[in-house]
Protein backbone atom coordinates (compact mmCIF):
# COMPACT_ATOMS: atom_id res chain seq x y z
CA UNK A 1 0.00 0.00 0.00
CA UNK A 2 1.26 3.43 -0.68
CA UNK A 3 0.34 6.28 1.15
CA UNK A 4 1.26 10.25 1.92
CA UNK A 5 0.03 10.33 5.51
CA UNK A 6 2.36 9.53 8.28
CA UNK A 7 2.76 5.48 8.72
CA UNK A 8 0.40 4.41 11.68
CA UNK A 9 2.83 2.26 13.26
CA UNK A 10 0.78 0.84 16.17
CA UNK A 11 -2.23 0.53 14.04
CA UNK A 12 0.01 -1.86 11.97
CA UNK A 13 0.89 -3.62 14.81
CA UNK A 14 -2.56 -3.84 16.42
CA UNK A 15 -4.06 -5.70 12.89
CA UNK A 16 -1.40 -8.24 13.05
CA UNK A 17 -2.27 -10.27 16.02
CA UNK A 18 -3.07 -13.56 15.16
CA UNK A 19 -4.11 -16.98 17.26
CA UNK A 20 -1.87 -19.42 15.49
CA UNK A 21 1.02 -16.75 15.78
CA UNK A 22 3.51 -17.21 17.78
CA UNK A 23 5.68 -14.39 16.35
CA UNK A 24 5.20 -11.10 15.05
CA UNK A 25 7.94 -8.63 13.47
CA UNK A 26 7.48 -5.05 12.41
CA UNK A 27 10.53 -3.25 10.65
CA UNK A 28 10.23 0.87 9.83
CA UNK A 29 12.30 1.94 7.31
CA UNK A 30 13.00 5.35 8.73
CA UNK A 31 14.94 8.75 7.58
CA UNK A 32 18.19 9.48 8.47
CA UNK A 33 19.52 12.74 9.14
CA UNK A 34 22.66 12.44 7.53
CA UNK A 35 23.92 10.45 4.46
CA UNK A 36 27.15 10.21 2.91
CA UNK A 37 28.50 12.63 5.93
CA UNK A 38 25.95 14.97 4.48
CA UNK A 39 23.85 16.32 6.69
CA UNK A 40 19.99 15.12 5.43
CA UNK A 41 16.83 18.12 6.06
CA UNK A 42 14.01 15.70 4.78
CA UNK A 43 13.52 13.11 2.19
CA UNK A 44 11.09 12.96 -0.44
CA UNK A 45 9.43 9.98 -2.04
CA UNK A 46 8.04 9.25 -5.58
CA UNK A 47 6.25 6.77 -6.67
CA UNK A 48 4.15 5.18 -9.94
CA UNK A 49 2.28 4.68 -7.87
CA UNK A 50 -0.53 1.59 -9.69
CA UNK A 51 2.53 -0.42 -10.21
CA UNK A 52 4.27 -0.06 -6.77
CA UNK A 53 1.29 -1.23 -5.21
CA UNK A 54 0.57 -4.33 -7.40
CA UNK A 55 4.07 -4.94 -6.93
CA UNK A 56 3.90 -4.57 -3.64
CA UNK A 57 0.83 -6.70 -3.00
CA UNK A 58 2.44 -9.53 -4.98
CA UNK A 59 5.54 -9.71 -3.13
CA UNK A 60 3.61 -9.47 0.11
CA UNK A 61 1.56 -12.59 -1.33
CA UNK A 62 4.66 -14.48 -2.50
CA UNK A 63 6.15 -14.26 1.07
CA UNK A 64 2.81 -15.80 2.96
CA UNK A 65 3.28 -18.43 0.55
CA UNK A 66 6.08 -19.00 0.78
CA UNK A 67 6.25 -18.69 4.46
CA UNK A 68 3.19 -19.57 5.18
CA UNK A 69 2.65 -16.53 7.50
CA UNK A 70 -0.25 -16.13 9.54
CA UNK A 71 -0.22 -12.38 8.16
CA UNK A 72 1.93 -9.82 6.25
CA UNK A 73 1.44 -6.12 4.96
CA UNK A 74 3.74 -3.55 3.63
CA UNK A 75 3.12 -0.06 3.52
CA UNK A 76 5.28 2.50 1.93
CA UNK A 77 4.59 6.30 1.91
CA UNK A 78 5.49 8.88 -0.14
CA UNK A 79 6.28 12.60 -0.41
CA UNK A 80 7.92 14.69 2.15
CA UNK A 81 9.05 12.50 5.07
CA UNK A 82 10.98 14.05 8.16
CA UNK A 83 14.19 12.88 9.91
CA UNK A 84 13.02 9.85 11.99
CA UNK A 85 9.32 9.66 10.22
CA UNK A 86 8.87 5.94 9.46
CA UNK A 87 9.10 5.24 5.12
CA UNK A 88 8.33 2.13 4.96
CA UNK A 89 7.18 -0.48 7.01
CA UNK A 90 6.87 -3.94 6.80
CA UNK A 91 4.62 -6.41 9.41
CA UNK A 92 5.05 -10.24 9.10
CA UNK A 93 3.57 -12.86 11.62
CA UNK A 94 4.29 -16.27 11.86
CA UNK A 95 3.84 -19.35 14.40
CA UNK A 96 7.74 -19.54 14.35
CA UNK A 97 10.03 -16.29 14.43
CA UNK A 98 12.62 -17.74 12.82
CA UNK A 99 10.18 -17.46 9.74
CA UNK A 100 8.63 -13.93 10.94
CA UNK A 101 12.10 -12.53 11.00
CA UNK A 102 13.54 -13.89 7.19
CA UNK A 103 9.93 -12.67 6.00
CA UNK A 104 10.21 -10.06 7.02
CA UNK A 105 13.35 -9.06 5.34
CA UNK A 106 12.54 -10.81 2.09
CA UNK A 107 9.69 -8.47 1.82
CA UNK A 108 12.13 -5.10 2.37
CA UNK A 109 14.80 -6.83 0.30
CA UNK A 110 12.52 -7.07 -2.60
CA UNK A 111 10.43 -3.75 -2.32
CA UNK A 112 13.54 -1.72 -2.37
CA UNK A 113 15.06 -3.26 -5.31
CA UNK A 114 12.10 -3.65 -7.86
CA UNK A 115 9.43 -1.43 -6.44
CA UNK A 116 8.92 1.36 -8.55
CA UNK A 117 9.36 3.86 -5.64
CA UNK A 118 12.00 6.60 -5.73
CA UNK A 119 13.62 8.24 -2.79
CA UNK A 120 15.32 12.21 -3.19
CA UNK A 121 17.58 13.38 -0.53
CA UNK A 122 17.29 16.67 0.34
CA UNK A 123 20.40 17.67 2.16
CA UNK A 124 20.64 21.18 4.80
CA UNK A 125 22.84 22.47 2.53
CA UNK A 126 20.04 23.14 -0.17
CA UNK A 127 21.41 20.36 -2.61
CA UNK A 128 19.29 17.79 -3.02
CA UNK A 129 20.32 13.95 -4.96
CA UNK A 130 17.89 11.22 -5.86
CA UNK A 131 18.64 7.98 -4.54
CA UNK A 132 20.83 5.46 -6.42
CA UNK A 133 19.99 1.59 -5.68
CA UNK A 134 23.58 0.14 -4.91
CA UNK A 135 21.89 -3.16 -7.13
CA UNK A 136 21.44 -2.78 -10.98
CA UNK A 137 17.68 -4.49 -11.95
CA UNK B 1 3.56 9.27 -34.89
CA UNK B 2 3.37 11.41 -31.17
CA UNK B 3 3.68 9.10 -28.16
CA UNK B 4 3.28 10.33 -24.45
CA UNK B 5 7.02 9.74 -22.20
CA UNK B 6 6.12 10.02 -18.21
CA UNK B 7 9.87 9.76 -16.60
CA UNK B 8 10.39 9.66 -13.01
CA UNK B 9 12.83 10.61 -10.00
CA UNK B 10 16.52 11.68 -11.46
CA UNK B 11 15.27 11.61 -15.64
CA UNK B 12 12.62 14.19 -14.48
CA UNK B 13 15.55 16.69 -14.56
CA UNK B 14 16.45 15.66 -17.81
CA UNK B 15 13.02 15.31 -19.62
CA UNK B 16 9.79 16.88 -18.06
CA UNK B 17 7.36 13.87 -16.07
CA UNK B 18 4.77 14.43 -18.77
CA UNK B 19 6.57 14.71 -22.39
CA UNK B 20 5.12 14.44 -26.09
CA UNK B 21 7.47 13.64 -28.87
CA UNK B 22 7.08 12.40 -32.05
CA UNK B 23 9.16 9.42 -33.27
CA UNK B 24 8.88 6.82 -36.34
CA UNK B 25 5.86 4.64 -37.02
CA UNK B 26 5.93 1.40 -35.24
CA UNK B 27 9.35 2.25 -33.54
CA UNK B 28 9.84 -0.34 -30.75
CA UNK B 29 11.22 0.43 -27.14
CA UNK B 30 14.81 -0.19 -28.53
CA UNK B 31 14.13 2.39 -31.22
CA UNK B 32 13.11 4.71 -28.56
CA UNK B 33 15.71 4.67 -26.11
CA UNK B 34 18.32 5.30 -28.97
CA UNK B 35 16.17 8.05 -30.15
CA UNK B 36 16.34 9.43 -26.16
CA UNK B 37 19.86 8.85 -25.98
CA UNK B 38 20.56 10.79 -29.35
CA UNK B 39 18.75 13.82 -28.29
CA UNK B 40 19.81 13.98 -24.22
CA UNK B 41 23.21 11.78 -24.00
CA UNK B 42 23.05 12.79 -20.22
CA UNK B 43 20.69 10.04 -19.38
CA UNK B 44 22.22 7.14 -21.33
CA UNK B 45 23.34 5.40 -18.26
CA UNK B 46 20.13 5.86 -17.06
CA UNK B 47 17.93 5.02 -19.65
CA UNK B 48 20.79 1.70 -19.72
CA UNK B 49 18.72 0.68 -16.39
CA UNK B 50 15.70 1.94 -16.58
CA UNK B 51 12.71 -0.54 -17.67
CA UNK B 52 9.34 0.48 -19.81
CA UNK B 53 6.00 0.17 -19.11
CA UNK B 54 2.90 0.79 -21.15
CA UNK B 55 -0.37 0.32 -19.56
CA UNK B 56 0.85 -0.51 -16.15
CA UNK B 57 2.92 -3.09 -17.40
CA UNK B 58 6.34 -3.36 -17.88
CA UNK B 59 7.25 -4.15 -21.75
CA UNK B 60 10.32 -5.29 -24.04
CA UNK B 61 12.71 -4.07 -26.06
CA UNK B 62 10.97 -5.30 -29.16
CA UNK B 63 7.86 -4.00 -27.96
CA UNK B 64 5.92 -2.32 -30.66
CA UNK B 65 5.13 1.20 -29.98
CA UNK B 66 0.96 2.56 -31.28
CA UNK B 67 0.15 6.54 -31.78
CA UNK B 68 -0.98 8.59 -28.50
CA UNK B 69 0.82 5.79 -26.74
CA UNK B 70 2.16 6.73 -22.83
CA UNK B 71 5.35 5.25 -22.36
CA UNK B 72 6.29 5.03 -18.75
CA UNK B 73 10.23 5.31 -17.86
CA UNK B 74 11.43 3.21 -14.73
CA UNK B 75 14.67 4.20 -13.31
CA UNK B 76 16.04 1.70 -11.00
CA UNK B 77 13.67 1.62 -7.75
CA UNK B 78 15.72 3.30 -4.88
CA UNK B 79 12.50 2.84 -2.09
CA UNK B 80 12.39 2.36 1.38
CA UNK C 1 12.43 -5.04 32.12
CA UNK C 2 9.95 -7.54 33.50
CA UNK C 3 6.70 -6.37 33.65
CA UNK C 4 3.18 -7.85 35.45
CA UNK C 5 0.68 -6.18 32.97
CA UNK C 6 0.12 -6.16 29.14
CA UNK C 7 3.23 -5.02 26.98
CA UNK C 8 2.41 -1.67 25.34
CA UNK C 9 4.38 -2.52 21.89
CA UNK C 10 3.40 1.17 20.72
CA UNK C 11 5.24 2.78 23.74
CA UNK C 12 7.79 1.02 23.08
CA UNK C 13 8.00 1.82 19.66
CA UNK C 14 7.56 5.26 20.36
CA UNK C 15 10.82 5.65 22.16
CA UNK C 16 12.93 3.85 20.05
CA UNK C 17 13.11 6.28 17.03
CA UNK C 18 16.51 8.06 16.46
CA UNK C 19 17.46 10.68 14.34
CA UNK C 20 20.68 8.72 13.32
CA UNK C 21 18.41 5.39 12.90
CA UNK C 22 17.57 4.48 9.54
CA UNK C 23 15.87 0.77 10.59
CA UNK C 24 13.93 0.17 13.72
CA UNK C 25 12.96 -3.88 14.28
CA UNK C 26 10.32 -4.53 16.92
CA UNK C 27 10.20 -8.37 17.64
CA UNK C 28 6.74 -9.56 19.72
CA UNK C 29 6.59 -12.84 21.54
CA UNK C 30 2.66 -13.70 21.32
CA UNK C 31 0.97 -16.69 22.90
CA UNK C 32 -0.56 -19.18 20.14
CA UNK C 33 -3.71 -21.10 20.64
CA UNK C 34 -2.05 -24.39 20.25
CA UNK C 35 1.30 -26.15 21.20
CA UNK C 36 1.99 -29.57 20.55
CA UNK C 37 -1.22 -30.57 19.14
CA UNK C 38 -3.17 -29.25 22.41
CA UNK C 39 -5.18 -26.31 22.22
CA UNK C 40 -3.68 -23.78 25.11
CA UNK C 41 -5.91 -21.52 27.16
CA UNK C 42 -3.40 -19.47 28.49
CA UNK C 43 0.57 -19.24 29.16
CA UNK C 44 1.69 -18.28 32.86
CA UNK C 45 5.45 -16.98 32.97
CA UNK C 46 7.64 -17.14 36.34
CA UNK C 47 10.73 -15.72 36.96
CA UNK C 48 13.44 -14.88 39.35
CA UNK C 49 13.15 -11.89 39.02
CA UNK C 50 16.21 -9.83 40.25
CA UNK C 51 18.17 -12.13 37.98
CA UNK C 52 15.97 -11.90 35.01
CA UNK C 53 16.66 -8.45 34.81
CA UNK C 54 19.82 -8.16 35.29
CA UNK C 55 20.47 -11.13 32.54
CA UNK C 56 18.26 -9.05 30.14
CA UNK C 57 19.73 -5.56 30.75
CA UNK C 58 23.43 -7.57 29.89
CA UNK C 59 21.97 -9.08 26.92
CA UNK C 60 21.15 -5.71 25.64
CA UNK C 61 23.73 -3.75 26.24
CA UNK C 62 26.14 -6.53 25.13
CA UNK C 63 23.84 -5.96 21.52
CA UNK C 64 24.00 -2.07 21.81
CA UNK C 65 28.38 -2.45 21.89
CA UNK C 66 28.57 -5.56 19.80
CA UNK C 67 26.35 -3.95 17.05
CA UNK C 68 27.02 -0.25 17.75
CA UNK C 69 22.97 0.13 18.12
CA UNK C 70 21.68 3.39 18.20
CA UNK C 71 18.62 2.00 20.96
CA UNK C 72 17.64 -1.09 22.08
CA UNK C 73 15.06 -2.17 24.57
CA UNK C 74 13.53 -5.97 25.68
CA UNK C 75 10.70 -6.53 28.13
CA UNK C 76 9.13 -10.04 29.42
CA UNK C 77 5.80 -10.05 30.76
CA UNK C 78 5.00 -12.41 33.84
CA UNK C 79 1.67 -14.43 34.96
CA UNK C 80 -1.05 -15.05 33.20
CA UNK C 81 -0.91 -14.17 29.39
CA UNK C 82 -4.12 -14.63 26.86
CA UNK C 83 -3.68 -15.94 23.47
CA UNK C 84 -2.63 -13.25 20.97
CA UNK C 85 -0.98 -11.16 24.08
CA UNK C 86 2.43 -10.56 23.53
CA UNK C 87 4.75 -12.25 26.48
CA UNK C 88 8.42 -10.63 25.37
CA UNK C 89 9.49 -7.53 22.78
CA UNK C 90 12.35 -7.08 21.81
CA UNK C 91 13.63 -3.35 19.26
CA UNK C 92 16.25 -2.50 18.05
CA UNK C 93 17.45 0.73 15.77
CA UNK C 94 20.38 1.27 13.73
CA UNK C 95 21.66 3.08 10.85
CA UNK C 96 21.21 0.04 8.81
CA UNK C 97 18.55 -2.01 8.43
CA UNK C 98 20.65 -5.52 8.59
CA UNK C 99 21.98 -4.68 12.07
CA UNK C 100 18.85 -3.89 13.29
CA UNK C 101 17.12 -7.38 12.12
CA UNK C 102 20.42 -9.18 13.13
CA UNK C 103 20.80 -7.53 16.67
CA UNK C 104 17.22 -8.51 17.99
CA UNK C 105 17.47 -11.97 16.61
CA UNK C 106 20.49 -12.18 18.57
CA UNK C 107 18.65 -10.58 22.08
CA UNK C 108 15.41 -12.37 21.32
CA UNK C 109 17.90 -16.08 21.42
CA UNK C 110 19.80 -15.05 23.99
CA UNK C 111 16.78 -14.68 26.22
CA UNK C 112 15.40 -17.82 25.70
CA UNK C 113 18.19 -19.58 26.27
CA UNK C 114 19.61 -17.75 29.05
CA UNK C 115 16.98 -15.45 30.98
CA UNK C 116 15.72 -17.58 34.06
CA UNK C 117 12.30 -17.30 33.31
CA UNK C 118 9.59 -19.89 32.99
CA UNK C 119 6.46 -20.57 30.39
CA UNK C 120 3.97 -23.14 31.92
CA UNK C 121 1.10 -24.09 29.20
CA UNK C 122 -2.02 -24.52 30.33
CA UNK C 123 -4.34 -26.07 27.95
CA UNK C 124 -7.75 -25.80 27.58
CA UNK C 125 -8.46 -29.71 28.80
CA UNK C 126 -7.67 -28.15 31.93
CA UNK C 127 -4.01 -30.33 31.70
CA UNK C 128 -0.91 -28.18 32.25
CA UNK C 129 3.12 -28.37 31.03
CA UNK C 130 6.57 -26.47 31.79
CA UNK C 131 7.65 -25.35 29.11
CA UNK C 132 10.91 -27.33 28.02
CA UNK C 133 13.68 -25.50 26.17
CA UNK C 134 15.32 -27.58 23.66
CA UNK C 135 18.73 -26.05 24.35
CA UNK C 136 20.75 -27.43 27.00
CA UNK C 137 22.31 -25.07 29.68
CA UNK D 1 22.66 -26.81 59.51
CA UNK D 2 19.89 -25.35 57.94
CA UNK D 3 19.41 -23.64 54.43
CA UNK D 4 16.21 -22.30 52.82
CA UNK D 5 15.88 -24.02 49.13
CA UNK D 6 13.92 -21.63 46.51
CA UNK D 7 12.55 -23.55 43.77
CA UNK D 8 10.91 -22.32 40.33
CA UNK D 9 8.88 -24.12 37.56
CA UNK D 10 8.38 -27.38 37.33
CA UNK D 11 10.78 -27.90 40.72
CA UNK D 12 8.43 -26.33 42.45
CA UNK D 13 6.02 -29.06 41.45
CA UNK D 14 8.29 -31.89 43.58
CA UNK D 15 10.02 -29.25 46.12
CA UNK D 16 7.71 -26.18 47.39
CA UNK D 17 9.14 -22.94 45.98
CA UNK D 18 10.59 -21.90 50.02
CA UNK D 19 11.88 -25.56 51.82
CA UNK D 20 13.60 -24.86 54.74
CA UNK D 21 16.10 -28.44 54.43
CA UNK D 22 19.08 -29.66 57.41
CA UNK D 23 22.14 -30.80 55.84
CA UNK D 24 25.59 -31.39 56.87
CA UNK D 25 28.00 -28.11 58.19
CA UNK D 26 30.29 -26.76 55.14
CA UNK D 27 28.08 -28.65 52.40
CA UNK D 28 28.85 -28.17 48.62
CA UNK D 29 26.64 -27.31 45.93
CA UNK D 30 27.40 -30.46 44.64
CA UNK D 31 26.63 -32.42 48.33
CA UNK D 32 23.25 -30.45 48.23
CA UNK D 33 23.17 -31.19 44.38
CA UNK D 34 23.04 -35.60 45.62
CA UNK D 35 21.39 -34.71 49.00
CA UNK D 36 18.35 -33.45 46.79
CA UNK D 37 18.80 -36.39 44.11
CA UNK D 38 18.40 -39.10 47.26
CA UNK D 39 15.24 -37.61 48.61
CA UNK D 40 13.56 -36.87 45.69
CA UNK D 41 14.77 -39.15 42.61
CA UNK D 42 12.46 -37.71 40.03
CA UNK D 43 14.26 -34.25 39.85
CA UNK D 44 17.70 -36.03 38.49
CA UNK D 45 17.48 -34.99 35.31
CA UNK D 46 16.08 -31.51 35.86
CA UNK D 47 18.94 -30.79 38.74
CA UNK D 48 21.40 -32.20 36.33
CA UNK D 49 20.24 -29.08 33.96
CA UNK D 50 19.25 -26.48 36.46
CA UNK D 51 21.94 -23.70 37.97
CA UNK D 52 22.29 -22.45 41.28
CA UNK D 53 22.44 -18.81 42.68
CA UNK D 54 22.76 -17.25 46.28
CA UNK D 55 22.31 -13.78 46.72
CA UNK D 56 21.42 -13.55 42.81
CA UNK D 57 24.78 -14.78 41.73
CA UNK D 58 25.39 -17.87 40.30
CA UNK D 59 27.33 -20.63 42.32
CA UNK D 60 29.26 -23.56 41.07
CA UNK D 61 29.21 -26.81 42.26
CA UNK D 62 32.57 -26.56 45.01
CA UNK D 63 30.43 -22.93 46.29
CA UNK D 64 30.72 -23.81 49.71
CA UNK D 65 27.51 -23.34 52.04
CA UNK D 66 26.51 -21.52 55.30
CA UNK D 67 24.14 -21.94 57.54
CA UNK D 68 20.69 -19.79 57.10
CA UNK D 69 21.93 -19.05 53.30
CA UNK D 70 19.07 -19.04 50.73
CA UNK D 71 19.73 -20.93 47.86
CA UNK D 72 18.21 -20.42 44.48
CA UNK D 73 17.48 -23.42 42.15
CA UNK D 74 17.34 -22.20 38.62
CA UNK D 75 15.98 -24.79 35.97
CA UNK D 76 16.64 -24.27 32.34
CA UNK D 77 15.25 -21.29 30.81
CA UNK D 78 11.82 -21.87 28.62
CA UNK D 79 10.91 -17.92 28.75
CA UNK D 80 9.95 -16.12 25.13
Amino acid sequence: MIVTEPIDLATLLQQAHRAEAGAVVLFSGEVRNNHKNKSVNYLEYEAYIPMAETAMEAIVQQAIQQWQLQYAAAVHRIGKIKVSESAVAVITAHAHRNEAYEANQYIIERIKSEVPIWKCEHYTDGTHEWGKNERSL
Amino acid sequence: MKITLVTFASLKEFLPADTEITIEQQATISELRRELVQRIPAIANILKSSRFAVMEALVDDETVLHEHEIVYIIPPSSGG
